[in-house]
């Protein structure tokens, strides 16, 4: 082949204590393309791209960089051979600059001396460059994630490196802020950039990507010309199997009211939302990173105190101060970041599952260990969680199978009426994904209440029954099953006059 | 751009808010008793905390990774005894030299420190507090129960004596010199990322092991220095000196708003808050308060000043939000 | 919605007492028999009475290092207890000898020891951004500030106080055969303490906040409430250590307790609790402390200077701590040369 | 489970290496103790001759001198017993009593007696509390106090007591019930007495003056400052003397620096500071000697460590100041214990008993409470200290 190649590597295998994170992959890539890289959460993007950033070193394979073989030693090497990446998640330091986020490790230093100013003047021609509304002085802990990921952008920029990585950059941007992206993008490549693009959103991949290459399960499933594969057979590529079964949502007719808030309010946050569900039904509530969702969430839940509001449960209006009046109510939440807050993940699971109701498994205040255990290996095998024994460490299982062990924690809770997951498939593999929705389905039949907050468009558009869907801190429309579009979701995610304010948010 | 107001100014910036205490604190000593504000008591006051003003600089950098170091007071209490004996003895009077020994004996206190916790993944403080007993107990191992007195450290004493104008050259060489390392050197930048964001900073490339262990050992280092300096000033060298100051001087570096948990913090803070827990020590016996009360209020002083620091960032967050459009 | 995998997961826990023996307590109960053997080897003196005879000043401390491990299993820290001790023995020394009976005394003891934990719960709970170290760091100056200014008001000058009615104190420091009363006092708190961090929700939710403090509030567990007791017991307890040392030293002074907050932590410490918070038990606490407290009676009989017991503790201090960071090294390296 | 054995075998080689410590300290510290006695007793020999000039000088003021000569035959055989004589200082790291602690050493060692020497960790009563329990396990035959706490001491002591080891107190005594007698390095009165005159003198009789003392509970200190302020009140002779402030150095050289310049700035009429505490003196006169301030100093010191500045020019800080032979008192202390336990005295008052090369004491009756008075406070002015420095 006579290709241009950048970068080429032949066979990566890369394993984790317990788990193959990548299984002899392959990937090309040519100069001044745009490769798009594809495939569910868990197919090992990430680690994928770690070991082209160096941060991880490879079992197996082979890495060929303009031709020739690398080892990187770290992530200083990958930097120097001229590979930035913008990760998933901002690896930003809170407590510093923005330009100091920028160029930290390739700071402008003449005479031993860092040059803060002509390092804020560039940091200020990078961030001109991305439309972006804060200076290079800031303090990046005290900007917004979408804001964050821009600083991420920019310092990939700022090392004028060959080869560019954007994890899922556009996740947090709004669609002002994702156009720029393309037109940044766009000017890399005609500056002879060669870019890898990881996205979930197939519109980055139509509009940018010349190839695509797909990873599924860690393995290597193939690559494809952008223009000459079908969406379908893309998704299919990617997920496996046909999509249709993806969501397994039955028509259960809803039954009476059975929790509804009125009015809630948290200044800088939320204002004057209201929403309801009924027994048996599964709402979805929707909008941008940043509108509100999950800060409503959880005012309702009590763990953070709204300023106004009125909850009412079973048509009764309850007040709740704290998470466990919300939890005695039977009003149960599996938290969005769920190795932070639904988790903790040096306890065994049997633990993790019996936290909430130790106290009602309890003798006159004592432990009953027994009964703990016996209800925990209950709940896990009643999810299914792959898992040996129910002492081993919430930390040694997959993101899938975490997640199923917050939802054993929940079920765990006899008195559950209303179920509010809050990104419940977010990072976990298709399997579980589609479990995790086969639970939903069924619990919805049982006649509980369930909230879902999602960003993904659709498996918010295949389980909710009605869709709220906020924007900048208000409830801007409500959806019913029968009407919903992505289209009509993005309309109303948007801030009306978006384009106008420069995508400020 | 907005015009910010006087409040947000304040909760911006830390050294602003920490100057107007120090100014009303100036002005209320100043005013019950006058000759606070001569020269020579300002003079005095960075004479008789130079120690801490130096230490300070140490832990800034040590709380900048987010770490402690409680053992500082037992380096400085090894590093003084022992250049104090070399002088008793007879062995050495070079005043040099004697500097030059006592921050190696601190160099090589701080890298044990950093050593294990960077490479052994222990907790700081239980290192250092580790330390605290050993160095402690060293400095009364080899004093054999003899002090280094005047008389010994004649000579040498002279370089801290009171209007000598060696230890103020020391405070402001290192002053400078932290200042501009801190935020005009990578090394110094390092140190805050280590802190700000421990895996990021593995992620890029730096290699955070060595950056502990050099910061531990900076402030051994320090601490190694102050224990001749102490010498020097005090003209005395016991074993027992300068037993639980270490407070002290993190207490001056979080009223100088170093943050605990690592990345946020600035020489120029430090400075502030070392200069208050120095001025409160001085001033309490000037204004008439009854020397039984001084600890008191030292306490007292010292827990406002921290609490106040809560109370207004809360309310400063607070206006931000409810100033948010919906 | 049973598994359709029918997948089986074990909830049979393993098998205990080889684990037991392997762990971290069983090697401390080694060195436990080790120390005390140490002592009769070097000793000619060092024999169950003498021993229990040396034991009642430390003893005092012991009460404290229970409720200090429940603050470091929830991942904070108090300096300020050796104030507190100092502080609740002064109160109790100067309410005594102006007119309280003895029993009124021991309340009130007990209860300058309490108030002083609730304050340092109370900021602590409510000023969360604040780290505890330092929150402690200034109550302890103002503790023993109040002890200071007490001495000065209520007592006959100077900074040091003696009760002058013993007889309560007397009956306190009596012994039932060889062994002091606050040897049996050690014992039951101890106890109840151990088997409630080990046994009870409560403990659990200590364990769950430490190791993870949001998802134990996501869980409906009441935190900073848990975080006040938690401050509030060990001030409890500093108030009885308090007690427990007037037995030994009839009287206070500026310097009671000085020191003590680092000896308690470092019995922790060795006792395999960890600082950040989570892990250990007091088990391993109470162990430890009677390591300790046998070393230094053992060395102080064979007259060792004071300050290399110090060194001694310090050293092993480190020790304990590098042990598992050590040995998981070491154990990741045979891995790596065993493949 | 591989990583589980692994922390034993390392816990279990811990405790080994504890052990194996333990035990080479435990065998080198017997032996080394006795070189270090060798070699600290030689230079003490050969002090010891201006020694006793000191306390001939010294004790030409006591009136009972001649009566003791008569006893000294008598006990002089006595004191050749065997036994072991504890003393336990006020703590480690202090040389004061590191001279008192080799006074002591000597005096016991020429009898015979072993010695057991014991610096507290701190200067606090708890330490003290510690080592005297051990002692007690140890069987000693007496049990020589430096008090860091007058009432603190009181349980342990009486345990000892009860245990059957005689109690005595040197330097700062205890409460008197729970100890036979107490070697005072010279009377309250009389130390209080000294001192006031020392500071009527510098003064020229009129004027505002400040005590530096060490810290808030040390009892001596007290004792001294109250004795100087009754005989203010009783003595109109003093009448014009004006006491500003009572500042407490804690015994830390930077405190009582920061004290001692307080003083200077809240009293600028201040004449003279007394500090009769020996960090407090040698903080104050290096901050008084840097300042080139006119304020005069005395107060009780270290020769060794105040030489520096003793002087009459105004170049020194301090004219002249007082103290004891720390090494006599240790001494005297010594011959007590002995005394003590084999039975020639008691610890009643009366009793009579020679006190080796220092000559005979007798126990006195004073304020209530059974004392050996060593002599009067030493004035170590220009003319002497040169003499005096060195040695302790």
């Amino acid at each position: 082949m006579a290709e241009d190649l950048i970068l080429e590597l032949k066979g990566i295998t890369k394993i984790f204590p317990g788990v193959k994170a990548l299984n002899n992959v392959h990937f090309q890539l040519r100069r001044g393309e745009v490769h798009a890289l594809m495939g569910e959460n868990g197919a090992g993007k990430s680690t994928f791209i770690k070991v082209i950033t160096g941060v991880h070193a490879a079992e197996e394979g082979h890495m060929f960089l303009e031709g020739s073989e690398v080892h990187f030693k770290g992530p200083k090497d990958a930097q120097e051979a001229g590979i930035a990446a913008v990760y998933q998640h901002p690896t930003s330091y809170p407590t510093l600059s923005v330009t100091e986020n920028i160029f930290m490790g390739h700071e402008d230093i003449k005479s031993g001396m860092i040059q803060w100013r002509s390092m804020n003047a560039m940091a200020q021609k990078l961030l001109d460059s991305l439309d972006a509304d804060f200076k290079p002085t800031d303090e990046v802990g005290t900007l917004t994630i979408a804001q964050q990921q821009m600083v991420e952008i920019a310092k990939a920029l700022s090392t004028n490196a060959k080869i560019i990585i954007l994890d899922e950059p556009t996740a947090a941007l709004t669609a002002n802020e994702s156009e720029k992206l393309y037109e940044i993008v766009e000017r890399l490549r005609d500056e002879g950039k060669s870019i890898i693009f990881i996205s979930h959103r197939f519109e980055d991949m139509y509009r940018l990507a010349t190839r695509v290459t797909v990873f599924r399960d860690s393995q290597y499933i193939g690559t494809y010309d952008v223009n000459g594969i079908s969406n379908a057979d893309l998704i299919k590529a990617m997920v496996g199997r046909e999509i249709t079964d993806m969501y397994p949502k039955e028509d259960i007719k809803p039954g009476d009211e059975i929790f509804r808030i009125e009015g809630m309010t948290r200044a800088g946050y939320f204002k004057d939302v209201s929403f309801d569900v009924k027994a048996g039904e599964i709402i979805g509530l929707t909008g941008l990173v940043g509108a509100g969702r999950t800060e409503t969430i959880e005012s309702v839940c009590g763990i953070t105190k709204p300023d106004s509001g009125k909850i009412f449960l079973e048509g009764k209006e309850i007040t709740i101060k704290e998470p466990l009046d919300a939890m005695k109510a039977g009003i149960i939440l599996l938290p969005e970041d769920r190795q932070k807050q639904g988790l903790i993940l040096s306890w065994g699971l049997g633990r993790n599952v019996t936290l909430p109701i130790q106290e009602e498994l309890a003798k006159n205040g004592f432990n009953d260990e027994k009964k703990e255990r016996n209800l925990a290996k209950e709940r896990l095998e009643e999810v299914d969680t792959k898992a040996v024994t129910i002492f081993q460490p919430a930390s040694s299982l997959s993101g899938g199978n975490q997640q199923k062990v917050v939802v054993a924690k929940a079920l765990a809770q006899s008195n559950m009426k209303v179920v509010i997951m809050d990104e419940p498939t977010k990072g976990i593999d298709v399997g579980a994904k589609k479990e995790i929705y086969e639970i939903m389905g069924q619990l919805a039949k049982k006649g509980y209440g369930i909230i879902m907050i999602s960003s993904e468009m659709p498996e918010i558009i295949g389980m909710a029954d009605r869709i709220f869907v906020m924007c900048n801190g208000r409830v801007s429309g409500c959806l019913q099953r029968s009407e919903v579009t992505q289209e009509r979701i993005l309309e109303l995610s948007m801030e009306k006059g978006d384009a106008k304010k420069g995508g400020a948010a | 751009m907005k015009k910010k107001s006087i409040g947000q100014f304040l909760s911006g910036s830390r050294e602003a808010s920490l100057v107007i205490v120090l100014a009303v604190l100036l002005i209320v000593v100043g005013i019950i008793n006058p000759s606070f504000l001569s020269f020579t008591n300002i003079r005095q006051i960075f004479l008789n905390n130079t120690l801490t003003f130096l230490m300070a600089l140490g832990m800034l950098c040590v709380m900048l990774t987010a770490g402690i170091d409680i053992s500082i007071t037992s380096t400085l209490a090894f590093a003084g005894m022992s250049i104090g004996l070399m002088q008793k003895y007879n062995i050495l009077h070079n005043t040099f030299l004697l500097f030059i020994i006592g921050a190696l004996i601190g160099v090589v206190c701080g890298f044990l420190n950093g050593l294990i916790i960077a490479k052994g993944n222990v907790a700081p403080i239980i290192c250092t507090m580790g330390f605290m007993y050993i160095w402690r107990g060293m400095a009364y191992v080899i004093s054999n129960n003899n002090w280094a007195s005047g008389m010994d450290v004649a000579g040498f004493s002279d370089f801290g004596k009171d209007g000598a104008p060696g230890p103020y050259i020391i405070l402001i060489v290192a002053y400078v010199l932290f200042f501009v390392i801190m935020k005009w050197t990578r090394f110094g930048r390092r140190i805050y990322a280590v802190g700000s964001n421990l895996e990021a900073a593995k992620v890029s490339g730096i290699n955070v092991d060595s950056t502990l262990i050099s910061v531990y050992t900076i402030m051994g280092l320090l601490a190694g220095l102050a224990g001749v300096l102490s010498v020097s000033i005090y003209a005395s060298a016991q074993p027992n000196m300068q037993y639980g100051k270490e407070m002290d001087v993190i207490a001056a570096c979080v009223i100088g708003g170093v943050s605990m948990s690592g990345g946020r913090g600035s020489v120029t803070g430090t400075f502030l808050g070392a200069l208050i827990i120095g001025i409160i020590s001085k001033a309490l016996p000037m204004v008439n308060i009854p020397n039984f009360w001084q600890n008191l209020i030292k306490g007292v002083i010292i827990l406002a000043v921290v609490i106040l620091n809560v109370v207004t960032q809360r309310t400063m967050e607070r206006q931000n939000l409810l100033r948010r459009e919906m | 919605m049973a598994g359709r995998s029918g997948r089986e997961i074990s909830a049979v826990p393993e098998s205990g007492i080889k684990e037991k023996l392997v762990s971290w307590e069983g090697a401390l109960v080694l060195i436990l028999v080790g120390v005390n053997i140490l002592g009769v080897v070097i000793s000619p003196n060092y024999n169950l009475n003498n021993v229990l005879r040396e034991m009642p000043r430390y003893l005092a401390e012991i009460f404290m290092m229970f409720g200090m491990g429940y603050i470091l299993v929830l991942g904070d820290i108090d300096i300020s207890v050796g104030a507190l001790v100092c502080l609740a023995g002064t109160v109790t020394v100067l309410s005594s000898n102006a007119g309280a009976p003895f029993i009124v005394a021991v309340v009130i003891c007990l209860l300058v020891g309490l108030l002083g934990g609730m304050l340092n719960g109370f900021i602590a709970t409510h000023f969360t951004e604040l780290p505890t170290m330092i929150v402690t760091l200034g109550t302890q100056i103002i503790f023993r500030g109040i002890a200071e200014v007490l001495f000065e008001t209520w007592g006959n000058g100077g900074g040091t106080a003696s009760m002058t009615d013993t007889k309560g104190l007397m009956l306190l420091a009596k012994k039932v055969g060889p062994f002091p009363i606050s040897f049996f006092c050690v014992i039951i708190v101890g106890i109840i303490m151990i088997t409630v961090l080990a046994k009870t929700t409560f403990g659990r939710k200590l364990y769950a906040i430490g190791s993870n403090k949001t998802a134990a509030y996501y869980a409906g567990i009441k935190v900073e409430r848990i975080r006040f007791i938690c401050y509030s017991l060990l001030g409890l307890l500093a108030g009885l250590c308090a007690l427990f040392l007037l037995t030994a030293t009839f009287g206070s002074n500026t310097t009671t307790g000085q020191g003590f907050e680092m000896e308690v932590i470092a019995m922790c410490v060795f006792g395999g609790i960890a600082t950040t918070g989570g892990k250990g038990n007091l088990i391993g606490g109470f162990i430890a402390a009677f390591i300790i407290v046998c070393l230094r009676i053992a060395l102080g009989q064979r007259n060792i200077n004071t300050q290399v017991i110090l060194v001694i503790i310090g050293l092993m201090l480190i020790i304990s701590v590098l042990v598992p960071s050590v040995s998981s090294a070491l154990a990741a390296k045979r891995k790596k040369a065993g493949t | 489970m591989k990583k589980k054995v692994l922390s034993v075998l390392l816990a279990a080689t811990m405790v080994a290496s504890v052990l194996a410590g333990c035990g080479s300290a435990a065998q080198t510290a017997a032996p080394a103790a006795e070189p270090a006695a060798a070699e600290e007793s030689a230079p003490a020999e050969d002090t010891a001759a201006a020694d006793t000039a000191a306390a001939d000088t010294a004790a030409a003021d006591t009136a009972d001198a001649a009566a003791d000569t008569a006893a000294a035959d008598t006990a002089a055989p006595a004191a050749s017993g065997g036994g072991t004589y504890a003393l336990v200082t006020k703590s480690a790291g202090n040389p004061f009593m590191e001279r008192m602690a080799s006074g002591f050493q000597e005096a016991v060692e020429a009898s015979g007696g072993t010695v057991v020497i014991q610096n507290p960790e701190a200067a606090t009563p708890d330490a003290q509390i510690s080592v005297v329990q051990s002692l007690i396990s140890q069987g000693v035959s007496s049990i020589a106090v430096d008090g860091n706490d007058a009432n603190a001491l009181t349980a342990v002591l009486t345990e000892a007591k009860d245990a059957g080891i005689k109690i005595l107190t040197l330097d700062s005594d205890v409460a008197p019930d729970t100890r036979t007698v107490y070697c005072n390095q010279a009377g309250v009165s009389q130390i209080g007495q000294t001192l006031m005159e020392a500071v009527y003198d510098l003064t020229g009789g009129e004027g505002d003056w400040a005590i530096l003392s060490a810290t808030s509970q040390a009892t001596n200190q007290n004792a001294w400052i109250d004795a100087m302020k009754s005989l203010m009140e009783s003595d109109s002779k003093y009448a014009k003397l004006n006491l500003v402030e009572v500042a407490y150095g804690d015994d830390e050289p930077q405190k009582s620096t920061d004290q001692t310049q307080a003083l200077l700035q809240n009293y600028p009429d201040l004449k003279v500071i007394c500090a009769p505490t020996t960090v407090g003196i040698a903080a104050a006169a290096k901050v008084l000697q840097d300042q080139k301030s006119s304020v005069k100093l005395t107060g009780l010191g270290l020769p060794s460590e105040m030489a520096e500045y003793i002087g009459d020019d105004d170049a020194h800080s301090c004219p002249y100041m007082y103290l004891w032979n720390p090494i006599d008192l240790g001494r005297l202390a010594g011959y007590t214990s002995i005394a003590l336990v084999d039975g020639s005295i008691t610890g009643a008052a009366g009793d009579t008993f020679t006190a080796g090369e220092l000559g005979s004491y007798t126990i006195e009756e004073i304020d209530g409470s059974t004392q050996i008075i060593l002599g009067p406070p030493f004035k170590f002015d220009p003319s002497n200290i040169d003499e005096w420095k060195s040695v302790y």
